[in-house]
Order: structure tokens, then sequence, then C-alpha cells
């Protein structure tokens, strides 16, 4: 890797190379050029993430000439490809270099910080919302069970917005979570469980599953276990995944599918499906 | 596009137990009829739903209480459950 | 009835004593002597049946005159002739439906069981009888539900022996088709549904498709002219006799048997005709050449719709806009002669103020006060904030009222206004005047709706209503303190029209717009004027084309105000409507050519059977082959002794879906040349469905008197063609016989499918739609025929879907009328409730871009930000809804406003 | 172009969060938790989180500010020290060092808020004394 970030410095199909660099035990990201070229001999892959993605698309559009480089992991690839879909991101002068990392059936290892979350308390598994959990498993709790689980979740939110600045695929100039209208400023914790919905909406389609987010979250609210669920519920009913190709997201665009249809009030409704 | 978003929100409310409270419905400007029968089913689904579980969490000192909080609405109504059967589990693509 | 006054409370038929058999639910229920003829009646306004009126048949009642609580009951109303000069005049008188009262063997006077289309359709609506429940005829009363219904075809339509009646409706296959996938919608028990027909006559756009959807569903479709209905007077009801294709007797119960009853011109509309000394033809329809569509015998007079030919309503509606060209091109000079412009005083600019709103609450007579404690709410209003003035009226949309909304807005320095009364839809256009009146931009006001959507919805609970009437007054009122004053700019624009092609479509709609006065510039991208036209002979009714053709090409090249474009083709469009920039490009250059709207009547081309020998075997031709061969009066048609024609070749399959629709016609009349130049030939048509829709049905008789030879076949059981020296053997089972025949043809006349042109380029230059199978798509299949979705831009002729030339002129001059309404205007007004876009939030993600309808949005990639066009925008409200970061804002309806009014309705 | 990455302890609380900034041609512009230090473990709070944006508010004070005639006068340090502690001795004297209190915020450094409290102490005399981030 780091003769390819050389090779690619010196020949100057890159100006700039995004990647994780080794500082007191601390690896930290780190902007690679020409002018530090031997601080590539700290080049680390690094076992914990930044959102390198973000900073990329930040020096592009300052920097309408620059070409970048980036060390990318798959949920950076997936987040470029967000980006670069709701026109945030020259993916044309961004160049990747694969890391190791999310796990597979061939790979065991893979260098990701989340890859084991810490346990949850006794409390947390009572009365709260495992991180770990799935889904699925969520959804088998009983509605007002999951509703309390859920509400225990974000009432400790401390409304520090980390979710959303550490997020690689939110870029909103003006955040609907700071609009005064759909969510109540001026409490603690913000109101619950609009936030944190608004939020999730806002994801559909959107999110790359990378789990920055969660890691960001000071409450250890199980975000990407929300975020998991948008996801699949986007995948079922639009059969889209965010971040694979180059599909544009199903709320972009007009029209419905004929296939979808509003879901049925009960069972022996008075008023018949058509 | 408005039945995406629905479709959409109906299922992540679903998920976080508030299921069940948004309905979407088309109806023409000739179907006063539809639109009447309509509003009272759902009226009527929403009432054996009972009240809305948010309001049993508005408490200003909220954040202090996480014990009371959690273990005060772990049960659901009856028509919950018999509309979580009806939604859950999540049937997928149609 | 003063329909000034009348605020259609409905007061007056409550009350009225006198009850009437409702003709317009086809006398299926019954109504009052005064009434509003259907529900969606525009103006929605009373009217007295003088016929059926106690008071003016016997003198006695008047109930409705004192209950009115407008006073808009004037029994001293006379019949009065009003006399007007009028440079022409077009006739829509329409058409009536078939009685099939005298047919005894459908048992129609029999049976409540058996209805007509038009009855049928009430049922199933949801302001009919039943509200759109559907129920036995018969069982009405117990609620009784059918479980099978029937339609039969052709009632009083192609039976000459019975009803007298050649022609074909050619709308009844569509409608029972339409009919039986809506009774299934209706129905909550599995519903079933046979359809008995002679041959499907579905040749309208995307007609076929719905066919093969219905057919999917599990409606049957019988080929088989009932012979009988017979009631059995038992549970089985109505008992069907018919005879299948191969000879077989067949009978069957069904519930209920709707009859597609034809199309008939009323004789009140020949009286009419008679008394204008307009030409009627034999069937009693307007005495038109195809080939001048809406124009009848006498000058000046023209018509459409039904009353010149059966047809369905888009192509009525794409007639009526013919009709409206026709009558304007003559006396053009005198537009906006009569026209005064509106004196109002100058806007007051209150951006500044803080709002200071008058609420003006309506009694509406008792239709509200009736049932909302009025005075309450009044109260109610005076706590609301920002509210400086409240007032109770009896009746807001009166003149005097409005006189003294103006005076109180100036006295009480109003900056915004809120009505609480009727529907906006009605009445909002006349409070925004009268706001404009009083010098207040229009957009500073606000409707609640306490009639419609409270007192009427809750009549029996005023608590209830008043309570709720509340809640809609805290509603406007919290949105119109957030209301803001919109401007609309007046955008000056290019009063020239481009054509884009040069048939016969695209000559006749720019011959229409420079007979109106307006400078067209006509593109063709080959060396000379008429398209296809050229190559017809003649058209359905058998006049010549070729004269008609050139001399329309003539006066084209010859018109002051055309430049014609020969080897041009459209390289670029920039701009939009009222103000288009295009590039013209030719072998000697490009040029820009200027224009506030576009016709596209680019044409279609005949297809290349790849299949039945053709172009391998030498006795094997297309339609427009076979026209060129008999033009060319060559010998190969005389001394044919044999000739086969095959249909749907090419159309109606898994490729292409879709009917071509003329190919039935064309191939008959071809037929018919062939036997009239050579009696003693044989002449063969294989058919899947004979589509002479309408009074071409004449044609198929005629053939078939002078001996052609007619066999259907199906989509499975294809003709097999084989080469057979100078001759092809076509090889062909005749179901009425179950009989595999063959035949060795002379000529083998294969009808090929009409294919839109590949012009998705041009079509994307003018942000124009193609359908699925590559037509130009309309903005509405019925209401909006001619108009492109977008602003500005027109279709005509086959680029919008294959046509006879007489469809395709009606719609070229339709298309020209629908153009001249934005070249007659002054200037395009722009703005109002439009949405904006705020640069700084905007960060060009283009979700925005994506969603517009219309095509709105653009973004300007150097400033990374997205720009709404707002003479394209229509306020729809989508660019809204889809950005993440609610950037646009659509003026009278922004974020901010919604919300408050929802938290307003929410705050009780 | 240039761009850096710089490790450093949040300056809001007593906590002593790791935050690591973003710096882009000498400016700072962004604030991120630092992932790897053993306080706060990548997270911070919303104060943590927009250092950046105090940093370079337009509202930060960059030179004194004199209250007259009901305004702010801008002046230089000397002439805002004198007046500052002529009224401070004026109070002083008037109501005894007690009417004094000293803030001080979690902006500051250790060193300075360590000589706060000495002005306050000793200087001033008084243990009227705080600091918002006295957790």
């Amino acid at each position: 890797m780091k003769d390819q970030v050389k090779k690619w410095l010196e020949s100057g199909t890159v100006d700039i190379f995004l990647g994780m660099k080794m500082v007191d035990g601390h690896p930290l990201p780190h902007a690679f050029t020409l002018g530090n070229i031997s601080d590539l001999e700290e080049l680390v892959p690094g076992t914990v993430r930044y959102p390198l993605e973000t900073f990329a698309a930040e020096l592009a559009a300052e920097n309408p000439d620059a070409r970048i480089g980036l060390a990318a992991r798959e949920c950076t690839q997936r987040a470029l490809n967000v980006l670069s879909l709701w026109n945030q991101a020259p993916t044309d002068r961004i160049e990747t270099i694969k890391l190791n990392c999310c796990p597979s059936p061939l790979k065991e290892h893979a260098a990701c910080s989340y890859l084991d979350p810490p346990e949850a308390g006794l409390f947390k598994k009572h009365f709260g919302i495992d991180n770990a959990a799935d889904p699925e498993a969520v959804a088998r709790f009983e509605p007002r069970e999951r509703f309390s689980r859920w509400m225990y979740e974000f009432q400790k939110c401390i409304k520090c917005y980390g979710c959303r600045n550490i997020c690689p695929v939110c870029f909103c100039e003006d955040c609907s979570l700071e609009h005064k209208d759909l969510i109540g400023t001026g409490q603690l914790p913000p109101e619950a469980p609009i936030f944190h919905l608004v939020r999730a909406v806002h994801m559909a389609g959107r999110c790359i599953d990378c789990g920055l987010c969660e890691e960001a979250c000071p409450a250890d609210i199980p975000l990407r276990l929300l975020y998991r669920k948008v996801n699949a519920v986007v995948d079922d009913l639009f059969d889209y995944r965010a971040g694979e190709g180059e599909q544009p997201p199903p709320f972009n665009i007009i029209g419905e599918r004929p296939s979808l249809e509003p879901k049925p009030m009960e069972n022996g409704s008075a008023c018949p499906q058509r | 596009m408005t039945l995406k978003r629905m479709r959409f929100l109906q299922e992540v409310l679903d998920f976080v137990g508030l299921g069940g409270r948004l309905h979407m419905e088309w109806i023409s400007s000739a179907e006063a009829q539809k639109f009447a029968q309509v509003v009272t089913d759902f009226t009527e689904k929403i009432r054996r739903l009972g009240p809305n579980p948010l309001h049993a969490f508005i408490q200003p000192d909220m954040i202090l209480r996480p014990r009371v909080v959690a273990a005060s609405g772990l049960k659901s109504t009856a028509a919950e459950k018999e509309d979580a059967k009806g939604s859950l589990p999540f049937t997928g693509k149609q | 009835m003063d329909t000034e006054k009348c605020i259609a409370c409905g007061l007056c038929a409550e009350k009225c004593p006198k009850k009437v058999t409702d003709l317009f639910n086809e006398g299926l229920i019954k109504r009052k002597a005064i009434y509003v003829p259907y529900a969606q009646a525009v103006p929605l306004k009373y009217a007295i049946d003088p016929e059926s009126c106690i008071y003016l048949q016997k003198g006695k009642c008047g109930a409705c005159e004192k209950l009115c609580p407008s006073g808009a009951i004037n029994f001293k109303d006379r019949e009065s002739v009003i006399e007007r000069e009028v440079g022409s005049v077009i006739l829509a008188p329409g058409f009536r439906s078939y009685d099939p009262s005298g047919l005894d063997f459908y048992a129609y006077d029999r049976s409540a069981d058996v209805v007509t289309a038009p009855e049928f359709e009430r049922m199933l609506s949801a302001g009919g009888p039943t509200a759109g429940h559907l129920l036995k005829p018969s069982g009405r009363a117990q609620g009784i539900e059918p479980e099978k219904i029937a339609w039969i075809q052709c009632v009083g339509s192609r039976d000459q022996n019975r009803c007298g009646h050649e022609y074909c409706s050619a709308v009844c296959c569509m409608f029972a088709v339409k009919q039986a996938v809506i009774a299934r919608e209706h129905s909550r028990r599995p519903l079933d549904c046979a359809i008995f027909f002679m041959d499907l006559r579905t040749q309208g756009k995307d007609f076929d498709r719905y066919v093969d959807r219905a057919k999917k569903d599990g409606v049957r479709f019988v080929r088989a002219r009932v012979h009988s209905i017979e009631p059995t007077g038992s549970e089985d009801g109505l008992r069907l006799r018919y005879a299948l294709e191969d000879g077989s007797l067949a009978e069957e119960a069904f519930d209920v048997v709707v009859l597609s009853t034809g199309l008939e011109i009323d004789p009140g509309a020949k009286t009419l005709a008679d008394r204008l000394t307009v030409d009627l033809d034999a069937d009693g329809f307007v005495k038109a050449s195809p080939l001048s569509p809406v124009c009848t015998s006498v000058p000046g007079i023209y018509a459409c719709g039904a009353f010149t030919g059966p047809k369905d309503i888009p192509h009525s509606v794409m007639e009526a806009s013919a009709a409206a060209s026709a009558a304007t091109e003559k006396i053009a000079a005198a537009r906006h002669t009569r026209t005064r412009a509106v004196q109002r005083p100058e806007q007051i600019d209150v951006r500044q103020e803080n709002p200071r709103i008058g609420v003006f609450v309506c009694n509406c007579g008792i239709n509200i006060g009736g049932v909302v404690r009025v005075p309450e709410v009044v109260r109610f209003a005076e706590t609301l904030p920002s509210v400086v003035y409240v007032e109770e009226n009896l009746f807001t949309c009166s003149q005097d009222t409005q006189d003294k909304i103006v005076d109180i807005i100036r006295e009480k320095r109003l900056n915004r206004v809120v009505v609480a009364a009727c529907t906006p839809r009605t009445h909002e256009s006349l409070f925004q005047e009268t706001m404009a009146g009083a010098g207040l931009n229009k957009y500073l006001f606000e409707m609640a709706n306490i009639r419609n959507h409270d007192s009427w919805v809750h009549a029996n609970d005023p608590d209830a209503a008043t309570k709720k009437a509340k809640d809609l007054v805290r509603m406007a009122v919290v949105k119109a303190a957030l209301l803001r004053p919109l401007d609309e700019d007046q955008l000056p624009l290019t009063r020239t029209a481009l054509v884009v092609g040069g048939g016969i479509a695209g000559m006749t709609a720019a011959l229409c717009l420079a007979e109106q006065g307006y400078p067209v510039d006509l593109v063709e991208r080959s060396d000379r004027l008429g398209g296809h036209g050229r190559r017809l002979l003649e058209t359905g009714a058998g006049e010549p084309m070729a004269p008609f053709v050139e001399g329309l090409a003539e006066r084209v090249v010859n018109h002051p105000d055309i430049r014609v474009h020969l080897e041009s083709s459209v390289t670029a469009v920039e701009g939009f409507v009222g103000n288009f920039n295009t590039t013209v490009t030719s072998a000697d250059g490009a040029a820009a050519i200027e224009h506030g709207v576009a016709v596209l009547a680019t044409g279609a081309a005949e297809s290349r059977p790849a299949e039945y020998l053709y172009g391998e075997h030498p006795a094997v031709v297309t339609s427009l082959e076979l026209d060129d061969l008999i033009a060319g009066e060559s010998g190969k048609v005389s001394a044919a002794s044999d000739v086969l024609f095959v249909q749907c070749v090419g159309s109606r399959d898994d490729e292409r879906p879709y009917c071509s629709k003329v190919c039935c016609t064309h191939s008959i009349q071809s037929a018919l040349k062939i036997k009239r130049r050579n009696p003693e030939a044989n002449v063969f048509v294989l058919y899947r469905d004979i589509r002479t829709y309408g009074q071409r049905e004449t044609l198929y008789n005629q053939a078939r008197k002078s001996g052609v030879h007619f066999f259907r076949y199906s989509l499975a059981n294809k003709p097999n063609v084989s080469a057979n020296g100078k001759k092809v053997r076509v090889e062909f089972i005749d179901p009425l016989l179950d009989r595999r025949f063959f035949v060795d043809a002379d000529l083998l006349c294969l009808a090929s499918a009409i294919v839109p042109r590949r012009n998705e380029e041009l079509a994307q230059m003018f942000k124009v739609p193609t359908d699925a199978d590559g037509w130009l798509l309309e903005a509405h299949q019925k209401l909006r025929p001619v108009d492109a979705a977008t602003d500005g831009v027109f279709l005509c002729g086959m680029a919008h879907y294959p046509k006879p030339v007489d469809e395709s002129i009606a719609q070229a001059k339709a298309a020209a009328a629908r153009a001249a309404t934005y070249l007659s205007m002054e200037a395009i007004s722009v703005g109002g409730i439009v949405s904006v876009i705020d640069e700084r939030d905007c960060t060009g993600c283009g979700a925005c871009v994506a969603v517009c309808p219309y095509s709105a949005i653009t973004m300007d990639q150097s400033r990374k930000t997205a720009v709404v066009n707002p003479a394209l925008c229509k306020g729809c409200g989508a660019c809204a809804a889809a950005c993440p970061s609610e950037t646009p804002k659509l003026m009278g309806f922004t974020h901010a406003q919604l919300y408050a009014q929802i938290k307003g309705a929410l705050a009780a | 172009m240039e761009c850096k990455f710089v490790p450093s302890v949040c300056s809001y609380c007593g906590v002593g969060c790791g935050v690591l900034f973003k710096v882009v041609d000498g400016k700072l512009t962004g604030t991120l938790p630092l992932k790897t230090h053993p306080v706060n473990e990548g997270r911070l709070c919303v104060k943590g989180w927009n250092i950046h944006d105090f940093v370079n508010s337009y509202l930060r004070l960059k030179s004194p500010l004199i209250r007259a005639f009901g305004r702010f006068i801008k002046t230089d340090w000397e002439e805002a020290i004198k007046i500052t502690s002529d009224r401070l001795k004026d109070i002083v004297r008037q109501h005894g060092p007690d009417s004094v209190g000293v803030l001080v915020s979690a902006k500051m450094s250790n060193e300075e808020n360590y000589l706060a409290q000495k002005f306050a102490r000793a200087v001033i005399g008084t243990n009227n004394v705080d600091h918002c981030a006295r957790l």
C-alpha cells in the first residue's frame, strides 16, 4: 500500500492521499502529499475508522482541480457511491485503495473497530435494546414493549448531534434535526422519539451501514440497529440497497411501483383493498 | 411518491412499537362514502389500540427515572397484540 | 333561479314536495323538481324543472321561495331570447344512447336486470343511486349482489335489420371492458364478467393493453352474437342463448345483463341542423369530409364530438379544439377587440408590518349557522393572536359584503384576511379579487371551509361542529399570520410557432396557426412536404388524397407567414414556453429560431415485416406498396386472380401490443379497388378483429357484398405462407368450418404495423416523454390529448399514435388551437404559488430535479445549486417534499406555514 | 491545499475528552472525537463537537470593549485594564471584597484559571470564585 501511494503521489495520479498514520500510538487520519512523503513510513491500515470520504468530498469541493486518493474500507466505498449519486463527491477525481476490512466467509480477519461491540449491561438487556441484537429479534417484542425499550434508549440522548456529524452520507446545509418546527428545542432529552425517527427517515435509501453513528454515540443508543431496519424496509419495499450500484434512491424517482399497495388497515376491514 | 414514503414510515413506526397508527388510502373526491367509512374504521381502530403510548413517557424528569419509564409500559393492549399479528413478522416484498 | 344568489345550500330541494324521475341517473332513482343535475355540476347552482314544478304548473306551493335563505328563487323569471352577433358557430349537441325497448328478444322491457350501459355506468358510480355499491337491480331493496354479469355488444350498432344503424358506435367495446373491470373491483365477491362480442374494437391508444389486463384479471370474452335473453323468473335470472363460432348452440344464465347500447343522434339535434341548413348523412351525423373534419356544409358553422360521427372522449376533445381552431381562423382579426382590462388600486406593501388579521365568519344563511354556533366561533376568533377584527356575515360572498370587506380592510388597516365559509374551490378567487380591490396582495388570503368540511358533515352534532369550526379557524389564522405577498411577473412571449414535421398533420397545424396570424417555422427532414400522405390513394370516404396533399403543400409554401425548412432537423432546444430558442440544422448550417410554442408532428413509419416471406418473394407486399402498385396502374394488380390480405402483421402481438388502427379500413379499401378493377378476382382477408370502427363499417359491408372473403385467424394459429412458383401459398384455418384451407395468391398484401419514429432525441430536447411503445406521451389521455406535459409543446398526427387522415387533421387543428391559447396571450404570468430555492441552503444533490414532473428545475453545476424556472413550475410541491433539507419553499404553502397549520389543528 | 489533523484535548470541561481538529489551509474547519482517546473513546458531547465553531465565530471579541453611554466602544488593553482596575478598586473600597465575584471558564487554560483564583483570593481578597466546569 505504501508503495502504491508513493507511486500515485510521485506520478501525480493524486495530489493528496488520505489515510491513517500512527502518531504516539494513536492511529490518526493524515493527509499524505509529495511534501511530507516521508510520513508514508507511518502509514497504517488502522483499526479505528474516521469518515475519510467526508474529508475527501470536502477537499474536492474546495479545490476543483485536486485529485484525491483514499484508503477505503468497504463502507468508505459505499459512502462514496452514495455521495456521488447525490452529486456531493466527484468520484472521477477520487481514487481509492481498498482496505481489507469487513469479514466475509472467505476472510475471517477484519480490521474494523465495530466488530465486537461491548456486551450490553443487565439493565439495558432488561429494559433497553442490546446494540448487538438483530432487527428481527427486536421486532419479536410485543409492540408496547418494543416501544418502551426504544424509548428507554432514545431518552438517553444528549442531543450531541454526533450521529449526524460523523455520518459520511449526511451533507445537508440545513439539517432537519435542527428544524424547530419539526423537533422542539430547548429540552433534553430531545423530543423522543421524533428526533431519532426523523433521522431514521432521512437515512432511508442513504444509510450505508457503516456504524460510525453508533460508535460516536455517547449514550450507547443502538442507532445502527435502527438504521439496519430502515435499510431492510427500503430493500424489501423498493429492492434498493444504498451504496450498491448507481441506481437513484427510490425516494428520488417519481412514480409508484405498481406492485406497491397501501398497507391494509387490518384483516377483514370493511374497506376492501383494490 | 407519497405512497412510497407512507409505506416506508408504516414499517419504521411499527418497528419502534407505534405500528398501525398510520394509514393511507386512495379516495377520489367522488367517493364520499368511502371516505367516511375509512375515517370511521381508522378512528375505531385507533380507539382499540388505546391512547398513544408516547403520552405515558412525556414527563419532564424522565431522564432521571429510566427505571420507572421502562417498567411503565411493557404491556401491550389487546388490540396492539392483534395488530402485531397482522403486521409481523414483516412480510416484505409484495 | 338567480344563479348569482344561489349558494347551493340544498334547502330548497330538501323541502320540495315534488319527486321526479332522475334522468341523469338513468331513471334509476327520483330527484326533486328543484335540483342540481349532477354532483360535479359547474357552477354548482340549483335549477327548477318547469315541467314538474308544482308552482309553475298549478300556481301553488312555492315552498322553495319561502325557504331560500338568499332569496335566489324568482318565479317571475321568464324565458327570454338573447341575441348575439357571432362570427362562427360550433355545434356540439352530442348523442343519445340507443333505446333497446323495441328489441323484444333482449327483454329490456320485461326484466329489471337487463340494463343499458349508461344505466350500469350510474350503478357503478360513487355518486350514483347505490353509491357505487354493486347491486342487482331487481334485488336492490334486499341488497342482493350479482354474481354473474354479461355484456352484449353492438346493441343498436352494426345492425341494419332491427335498428337501421349500419355504423359501429366505436366506443362500446372499450366501455364494456372498462365496466367489467370496474364492476369486478367494486364487487366484494369474485364476480364473473363475460363480454359477448363480434369483433373487439379497441383500437385506441393503450386500449389493447387494457383489454389484455382485463383478460388476465379474468374477464371472459365470448365471440358470439347473443340470440336472445330470456328471464327465467327463477333464481337463475336471465338465460342467454347464442351460437358459438363452430356453430354449436350454447346457453348460459346471468344475474344481470348489460346491453352495450350504441350512439345515435338525438332528433332535437337533427332539427337544429335542419334549421341551420347543415347537411346530415343517412345516419344522422353531420356530413363532413375526412379532409376537413370539423366543417359542415354551411361555411362558418362547425361541428365536433359525436355529432360528426361516433367517437370516444379523446377524439371528441381533440375535435372540440379543432373546431375552436377552425372557428377562429376566419375571424382571427377580431381577437381581443372586445376585451377590457380590470382597474385595480395600487398594491400596499405590507411586508414590514406585523400581521393584522381580519376574520370573516359566514353563516351561509342557515347552511353553516344552522349547525355551527357562529357567534361562539366569532368570539373565539377574537382571542387568536394577530387577529384585530372579526365579523359575522349572513353571506360573506354577497356583493354588499364584498364592498364592506374592502371598507373594513382600509379602515382597520388589515393586512391578512381569513374567511371561514365554504370551499376555496369555488370562492377563493372571488375573495382574492376583493383583496386586490382593497389594494392587498391576493395571496394574503386564507380560507377555512366550515361548511363542506364541517356543518354539512356534522349536521347532527352542533357541539362537535362548533368545536371543529374553531379548530379550522385557528388553523387558517396561524397560517395567515405567516403569509407573505407573492409577486406575479408578466413574461413577454415570442408569438411564433415551430412545427416539426411536414406531413399532413404538420402542414395542417402550421396553416391553422398562420391563418390565425402567427408566424410559423415548419421543419421537415425530407426534401419535400407531404409525408406519408403522398403515398395514400384516398380517404376512408373515397376522396382522392393526391390533390389534397398537393394543395395543402402549395398553400403552406405560399403562405407569407410560414417559413419552410426542408432537409432540416432540430438539433438543440433551449428555453421554455413563450421563449423557446431552437437550433435547426440543415446542409447549409445551423439556424437559431426563437418561438413561443412548438408542435411535434413527426409522424410514424410503416414497419418492414419479418415474416410471411416479405422481401423474399415478389408477390408479397405491404399495404403502402400495394397502394403504389394500384396507383401505378401496374398490370400486377389487374392480372392478379387471387389476392390475399393478412391483417395485424406486427401489430397486437407480444412485441407491439398496440393496434395500428388504420390497417383494417385500408386493406378493405384496397380489396374493394381490386374487386372494382377485376370483379372476377378472388379477394381474401385474413383478420383477427375487423376494426372498421364508426362509419367505416359501411366499407366492410360493401366489401362483403362485393364478394370479398373474410377469414379470422388467431395469434396462436397464424397463416402459413410458402412460395409456390410465382405465387405464394397461404394456408390457414377457417374457424367456422374448422378446416384447413390454402390459397395460391398472386398478391399477398401484409397490413404491416405502424411503428413510431426513433425520435427519442427530439422528444428529450422538448422534454416530452414517450410511452412504452414509443409514441409521444400526451399530458392526459382524455382531457389533454394534444398537450405534452411540458408547457407550450403540443403533439399531433401519427407521432402520437397511429390514426387515419381525418383524425390526424383534427388533431393537428386541435394542436394549433391549443398552441394559439398561448400565442394569443399578451404575456405569460409567472410566479405566485411556485417553488423557490435558496441557493445558500442548497447542496446540489439533485433530488428535486429528479422528481419535478414539469422539468421546471435544473441544476446549475458551476454553483452546485438547483434553479427553479417559475414559468414552468406548477406549484405541485414535489421538490419541497423530496429535498432532504426542506430547501425548496413552495410559496403560499411553505413548510413553516404548513407546520403552523398542523400545530394549529392540534392546539386544542 | 494543505490539510492536517491535530489531536488535542477538549477545553470545555474537566473531563478532558480527546478531540481531533481538522485544519485546512491553516483554518480550523472541523472537530471530531479522538477514537483512541482513553477518556471519551470516540464520543463527544454537543459542546465538544462544535469547538471549531466558537473558534471561528464572528461573535468572538477581538479587542476589549468599554460600555459607555449604553453601548460598547472599542478600546485598547491599556485603557481597558486601567478602567477595570479603577472600578474594581472603587467597588472593593466602598462595598468590601466580598462584593466582587470572579467567574472563569473552561475556554481558558489551567494556568490562567489558577491565576484567576489567585487574583480573587490574594488581590481582591474574596473566596467568591467559580468556574463553569466545576462538575
